[in-house]
């Protein structure tokens, strides 16, 4: 299975561990990615509110070099999936925002017809590998690993129809077709915060504190996520919700890639698990050692 | 005392003459009761001969083959005023028949066709048959083709009608049998045939249509027990008189209605059309016409004996 | 003075006859060039009453009923629509342009939308212009019959226009 | 002897002699053949008026009548028994519409009046070919069925009963009651529901016009209005009615129970005893246990490995052995009473209802509240323990998009019951979320008074989500409720022991069956459509057939219970007559003609045109036919034709609209 694969600027920046994940996870399962050539920042939400015809312009630049492949686009990062995918949706039922696109887009010798589907790597992992191969592929027992999984509020939008938008289940199964157990997380939709935390610090920590809290009180060893902007808002930020409201959580945020990979028994230096901001350590590092 | 016949072949493919000689022995039952005094196609009798007769001296005339053309409008009028009655026999008198086909077309069209067009013709300057002409002093003379095929009972008026493409043997026996009998029923109606449609006569199973798809005979092999029309196949024999023993169903080929509709139906093409329509199955727009385009030529399909006796009668040119 | 197109109406008697006399009631004024025909459903209405009005004089024919799932007898106005959707594929053949019947869903309460169609409808046919199926019969078979020199020269074909 | 006819033309003051020239239309009337005689009149359907045409049928000058004046809708009922007094078949008479759509419609009158001649041409040729026809009559079997035994059959079948007419009352489950036997109150007035109810079970009961078949279903109704055949199937109770008593000995026995062994206090709640052998509750009607196959140890896997009740019964009652019973009888009218259901909330995923302790819909709230119920009517949360904060929301699965768009009219009155319930049970505090408090009843408004005085908080919102999640600690452990309050314009959240949802009102799962078997049809809200939602809301488009109660829209108590008798007086006022007129433009076969090809079956709605095996024809039940004319139009031997809607009428009315007089 070949897609087209659009990176987006996380990925490859400062969310390059997903990245190391993603390249040593995924030809086991039998999928290629060839990156998109070319490609150009996908204008993320923020700049969707400030300019949106510039954004879609943007954006639409990407699905328009996407064309020449005729398959499917899958993107690693929530925010890249939610603006291409709203992209085609304005582009489609807007005429006046799609003649304009297009008019910017011929400037630059491209042409935009819409045709190209953009997919999440959570997606395209859960539905188009057959859950007997993930399984085939673990080599490690995690079922005494306990992990919340975190969707994020971008993903699960009804009109995207990825799942149900209140209660997914896509990753919850991944987690049980890796062998590890899944817990009741409530918080799984409800929002980390993502830019706000540059622009009102205090009430994104308070969003992350909650769901931080949800985790901890089903004893969840880890939270897996799909996209780079939680991950470091829960992650990195984790000590300064500690400081400012006296709590003591120590859970580390991975991405579901890496989760696969420690079930198939990769080590923590190759999943980039080093460089997390908490660390794995206490009874998690001696169920991963000891699988 | 022998009773006097003339059988005369106007706008036909003289099928019907053929059916009437197929009686086979019956003929010498025929020739017995009759006295055969003009039989274009079998008998060397003219048409002065007719007209040397008293008026009504026939007792009886079979006329088969549409109106097409002068001569068969005059032999009409002429055996009509000999005759004391007048049979229209066959598809093409009683409703037009095939030859009837030709009201889809202009006269202009169909000359061109047959004689200039057809792949087998060369024919560069046109030149296309002419009502008179003279050559060398002799005075060359052609019926004038019509316009409009018109059936008999259109031209002259016509005491009864052997329905079929061609009629069923043994029924014209049966209507000569009844004329000299005497015991006929009332002036105009159909004799020779059924009073009821081939459903009646036509022994496959039938049950509620609803009918989803239409295939033409070469795309189904049918189930010989279950009726056609439920297999998708366009029959008309629900439309169409009964009489000719279901010689085409019971070769598992769908009715063409040649033996015209039943009394108080005043087109047998467009009566079909609608219970066709009501019993299919999609009830959107889309879904509907979608259906209808998978019969490839739905009038004339329906039309195929009768468009002449159709209440239109013929194309708007 | 323009061609004025002579339409009939077929309307059933629950929806679109109740409808045409809402228009009555609340004096909306339209075209007169049509005349109708009452039936008690649309499902009554057989293509033959359609070829029978066509071939009388009329240039267009209006078919009007319930809206689908309104019908008084559930799904009359189904088999209309079927009907008509046929009958509008095989005009063509007999030379007719389509656009000359028309068929219409008019509730009891749509008397506003019954006058626009009527309207809307003679508009269409006065484009179309007159239909005269029996005259251009006439007018067509005026040549059909026997040639004078056929039979003995002197008899000619003009004495007898039987 | 030729036909007369006689053309009466109406000036309807200036209504339509204003548009069109009366006296040309009558010139030119006369001038058609077969008219003998022409008359005008200012108003034909005033008495002189209508004496006119009565003199002249009488004194035998005409013997055909062509009125035109309005519109058929208007007046034709008028002149048919104008012409009927006159002593002519009233169908041998037709009218021509030069009013609503000639008079009042165009404006230029020459061109008025030149339609106004044609219409009445065509009336001409069709009134030359008109044909009598004589009203059929259809006994009315006085006995009635009735589909449902919540109070709407109840309140159905009484009154008929007490009519001195039979009754057949059939209820799917083991005892009648309906809904209304599972709530403890009623709104406003707070009465027992008990109370109230179980004099009427008892009395339907005992009733000797009433024959109660309770767990059983219908399974078929063919026949027409007046004449239904009913096929009921009564399912095996496996407790032989005549012997059982009702005293109790086999289900104090039974080991088996059909509530859940482990589950918590909500999730064993029931009214009857809880075994598998059971009386749904303790005044059910009739007072005849039934063994629940499901969890009966005897029918598990038919291992037959109990036998306590059948031991413990001295009377013999249990039969094992039992099996469905098929009942078949006649009924003149059908009341359909077959109820509600309530919305699945589990629907409603942010509500957690099935994910969450704790979280109860209202039918459940109320078995709880019922004395006779398994927690003796008090108000427990799961775990068993005293609820000291409950909260109540309104609209769940109405006035929703994505759910149901009607309001279910009764959701807000028994929410504030259960607010006065909490109240009087316990010293809870209580939550109402709501949209709008709708209290449009006698003595609503003053209820809602009565619960403000109560102290009940009410929340003017809807509410967003009920989650685990606490952020406060006074959340630990509670339902926490994140709601919108409009009028304080703030979100709120609001941790609380316990929800009740209160659900809103849906057709019953057997309707859509039952309204096929009926042939009345389903809206798209789910509920039986009525003949006419304002004039006639519980009478339907098929005669005979009647909807009552829940099935027919949401609606409370009194409501029901009104329209169940207005149901059992129409049916009343059919049985009084005897007989019943029956359509007579129906449709005819004509047998000769007829080639048995079966098109027609498919094309009526009503099966009223049916193969007939022995004379292979088909044929038309006169009954069941209501002279839409569609077969006619479909049958392709024309075998089939529509009385007073012939062909040849409507083709000689065509040939009229263009004869121009000729």
């Amino acid at each position: 299975m070949k897609y087209t694969y659009y990176p987006g600027c996380s990925v490859s920046a400062t969310a390059n561990l997903y990245q190391e994940s993603i390249d040593s996870v995924l030809p086991g399962l039998g999928i290629e990615l060839e990156e998109l050539d070319d490609w150009n920042c996908c204008g993320a939400t923020a700049y969707m509110s400030v300019r949106e015809l510039l954004s879609f312009a943007i954006s639409a630049r990407n699905l328009a070099l996407a064309e020449k492949y005729h398959r499917d686009m899958v993107t690693p990062c929530s925010a890249c999936y939610l603006v291409l995918n709203k992209t085609n949706r304005y582009c489609e039922e807007y005429p006046d925002i799609r003649k304009k696109v297009g008019q910017a887009l011929e400037a630059g010798g491209l042409n935009y017809s819409g045709n190209i589907k953009v997919r999440h790597l959570l997606d395209v992992v859960v539905n188009d590998v057959e859950k007997e191969k993930i399984a085939g592929t673990v080599k490690k027992d995690l079922s005494a690993l306990k992990v919340a999984p975190y969707y994020g509020c971008q993903i699960v939008r009804p009109e995207i129809g990825l799942d149900d938008p209140d209660d997914p289940q896509i990753m919850d199964e991944l987690i049980r077709s890796v062998g590890a157990t899944c817990v009741d997380y409530s918080m799984k939709t409800k929002c980390c915060g993502a830019s706000l935390m540059g622009t009102d610090e205090k009430k994104a920590l308070h969003l992350c504190k909650e769901i931080l809290a949800d985790a901890e009180r089903n004893e969840a060893h880890c939270i897996i996520t799909v996209c780079p902007l939680c991950q470091m808002n829960l992650d990195i930020y984790q000590s300064k919700v500690n400081s400012l409201f006296g709590t003591k959580f120590r859970i580390p945020v991975i991405y579901f890639t890496q989760l696969i990979g420690l079930a198939q028994g990769k080590s923590m230096k190759e999943l980039g698990l080093g460089r997390l901001g908490v660390k794995i350590s206490g009874e998690m590092k001696k169920i991963i050692e000891g699988a | 005392m022998k009773l006097k016949a003339g059988i005369y072949w106007g706008a036909g493919c003289g099928g019907c003459d053929v059916a009437v000689l197929d009686v086979h022995e019956k003929i010498l039952l025929v020739a017995e009761k009759m006295d055969l005094l003009f039989w274009p196609i079998a008998l060397d009798f003219k048409y002065d001969d007719v007209r040397a007769m008293d008026d009504g001296e026939f007792d009886i005339v079979l006329y088969n083959g549409a109106v097409r053309n002068s001569e068969n409008e005059e032999i009409a009028h002429l055996l009509r005023q000999k005759s004391k009655v007048m049979v229209a026999l066959g598809a093409c008198a009683h409703l037009g028949g095939l030859i009837g086909m030709a009201n889809f077309h202009t006269k202009e069209d169909l000359l061109k066709r047959v004689y200039v067009d057809s792949e087998s013709t060369v024919n560069e300057e046109g030149t296309l048959p002419q009502e008179y002409w003279e050559e060398a002093g002799i005075p060359l003379e052609l019926p004038r083709l019509y316009g409009t095929v018109k059936t008999l009972d259109q031209v002259v008026d016509v005491d009864y009608y052997i329905p079929g493409c061609p009629p069923v043997p043994e029924q014209i026996v049966n209507a000569l049998v009844a004329v000299w009998d005497g015991n006929l029923p009332p002036k105009g109606s159909v004799i020779g045939a059924g009073s009821r449609t081939l459903c009646d006569e036509c022994s496959r199973t039938k049950e509620e249509k609803e009918i989803t798809e239409f295939k033409r005979t070469s795309e189904v092999i049918t189930d010989p027990e279950k009726c056609l029309l439920e297999q998708g196949l366009l029959c008309l024999g629900p439309v169409t008189r009964e009489g000719c023993g279901s010689r085409c169903i019971n070769s598992n080929v769908p009715c063409r209605g040649c033996y015209g509709p039943l009394e108080g139906v005043p087109d047998q093409g467009i009566r079909m059309l609608s219970a066709l329509a009501s019993v299919l199955e999609p009830k959107e727009e889309e879904a509907i016409d979608e259906l209808i385009s998978q019969i490839p030529d739905p009038l004339r399909t329906l039309h195929r004996f009768s468009v002449a006796a159709s209440i239109l009668r013929r194309k708007k040119i | 003075m323009s061609f004025e197109p002579k339409i009939v109406g077929f309307l059933c008697n629950w929806c679109s006859y109740t409808g045409a006399d809402l228009a009555g009631t609340a004096r909306i004024k339209y075209s007169p060039n049509i005349r109708s025909i009452r039936v008690m459903c649309s499902g009554r209405i057989e293509p033959t009453f359609i070829m029978k009005a066509l071939y009388e004089g009329a240039d267009g024919v209006l078919i009007a009923g319930c809206h689908p799932g309104d019908c008084h007898y559930q799904e009359g106005n189904y088999k209309a629509l079927r009907r008509y959707r046929m009958l509008k594929k095989v005009l063509p053949d007999y030379g007719i342009d389509p656009g000359r019947i028309r068929l219409e869903w008019v509730a009891a309460s749509e008397g506003e939308k019954f006058a626009n169609v009527v309207d809307d409808f003679t508009e269409e046919i006065r484009n179309l212009g007159p239909l005269g199926i029996k005259e251009g019969l006439d007018e067509m078979m005026k040549d059909d019959v026997i040639p004078h020199h056929a039979s003995g020269g002197e008899k000619g074909g003009d004495d007898n226009e039987a | 002897m030729s036909v007369r006819i006689g053309v009466y033309l109406c000036h309807c003051g200036a209504n339509i002699a204003g548009k069109v020239d009366i006296d040309a239309v009558a010139d030119f009337a006369r001038g058609l053949e077969n008219v003998t005689l022409v008359k005008d009149y200012k108003f034909m359907c005033s008495d002189p008026g209508q004496a006119l045409i009565q003199k002249d049928l009488e004194n035998k000058l005409v013997d055909r009548v062509v009125v035109a004046s309005c519109s058929p809708l208007m007046h034709e009922n008028t002149f048919r028994k104008t012409v009927e007094r006159g002593g002519l078949n009233p169908y041998l008479f037709t009218m021509t519409n030069i009013r609503e759509q000639c008079s009042w419609v165009h404006i230029d009158s020459d061109r008025t009046t030149e339609k106004a001649k044609d219409l009445v041409a065509a009336s001409v040729r069709r009134a030359f070919l008109l044909e009598p026809l004589t009203k059929k009559e259809v006994p009315i079997n006085p006995r009635t069925l009735v589909i449902g035994g919540g109070i709407a059959g109840i309140q159905a079948a009484l009154d008929l009963a007490e009519a001195g007419k039979e009754v057949v009352l059939v209820e799917k489950e083991p005892s009648i009651g309906g809904h209304m036997a599972k709530f403890d109150k009623t709104f406003p007035t707070l009465d027992c529901s008990a109370c109230i109810l179980t004099p009427r079970m008892v009395s339907v009961g005992q009733h000797s016009n009433i024959e109660l078949m309770s767990y059983a279903e219908v399974e078929d109704v063919g026949g027409y209005v007046g004449n239904f055949n009913i096929r009921v199937r009564k399912k095996a109770r496996y407790v032989d009615s005549e012997l059982c008593n009702g005293c109790g000995a086999c289900w104090s026995k039974c080991p088996s129970s059909r509530v859940p062994r482990k589950g918590n206090v909500h999730e064993k709640l029931s009214l009857g005893p809880t075994t598998s052998i059971y009386m749904p509750f303790m005044q059910a009607v009739p007072a005849i246990p039934v063994i629940d196959r499901d969890t009966c140890l005897y029918f598990k896997n038919d291992s037959g490995a109990c036998g306590i009740c059948a031991k413990e019964c001295e009377r013999g009652a249990i039969k094992y052995d039992m099996t469905d019973e098929i009942v078949e009888f006649e009924v003149g009218n059908i009341i359909i009473a077959a109820g509600f259901k309530t919305f699945d909330p589990a629907k409603v995923k942010r509500y957690g209802y099935g994910r969450f302790d704790n979280v109860m819909t209202a039918l459940e709230f109320e078995v709880m509240n019922c004395a006779s119920g398994s927690t003796g009517g008090n108000i427990l949360m799961a775990d068993g323990s005293e609820p000291k904060s409950i909260g109540i929301v309104h609209c769940v699965g109405s006035r929703d998009s994505h759910y149901n768009e009607h309001c279910s009219r009764v959701c807000c009155m028994y929410s504030l019951k259960y607010a006065h319930l909490i109240k009087e049970k316990t010293d809870a505090e209580v939550y109402q979320f709501y949209i709008d408090m709708r209290c449009f009843g006698k003595g609503y408004e003053e209820f809602y008074d009565r619960l403000l005085s109560e102290d009940v908080r009410f929340v003017r919102g809807k509410v967003a989500e009920i989650s685990k999640v606490p952020v406060t600690e006074t959340e630990e452990g509670k339902l926490v409720v994140s709601v919108e309050d409009t009028l304080l314009g703030t979100v709120r959240r609001i941790p609380l022991d316990m929800v009740v949802l209160s659900t809103g009102l849906e057709g019953s799962e057997t309707l859509p069956e039952i309204a096929k078997l009926c042939s009345v049809s389903v809206g798209k809200d789910g509920f039986l459509i009525e003949k006419h939602p304002k004039l006639g809301p519980v009478s339907t488009a098929t005669d005979g057939v009647f909807v009552v109660g829940g099935c027919q829209s949401p609606k409370d108590i009194p409501d029901t219970v009104a329209q169940a008798s207005a149901a059992s007086s129409a049916v009343l006022s059919m049985i009084t007559r005897e007989k019943i007129e029956i359509e007579a433009a129906t449709s005819e076969v004509d047998e000769d003609k007829c080639s048995g090809c079966k098109l027609c079956n498919t094309l009526c709605p009503y099966q009223a045109v049916k193969f007939d095996e022995e004379k292979e024809v088909s044929v038309v039940n006169e009954a069941l036919c209501k002279g839409c004319g569609t077969c006619v139009a479909g049958c392709p031997s024309g075998a089939i034709s529509a009385k007073h809607y012939e062909d040849r009428q409507i083709f000689a009315e065509i040939e009229g609209i263009f004869s121009g007089g000729l």
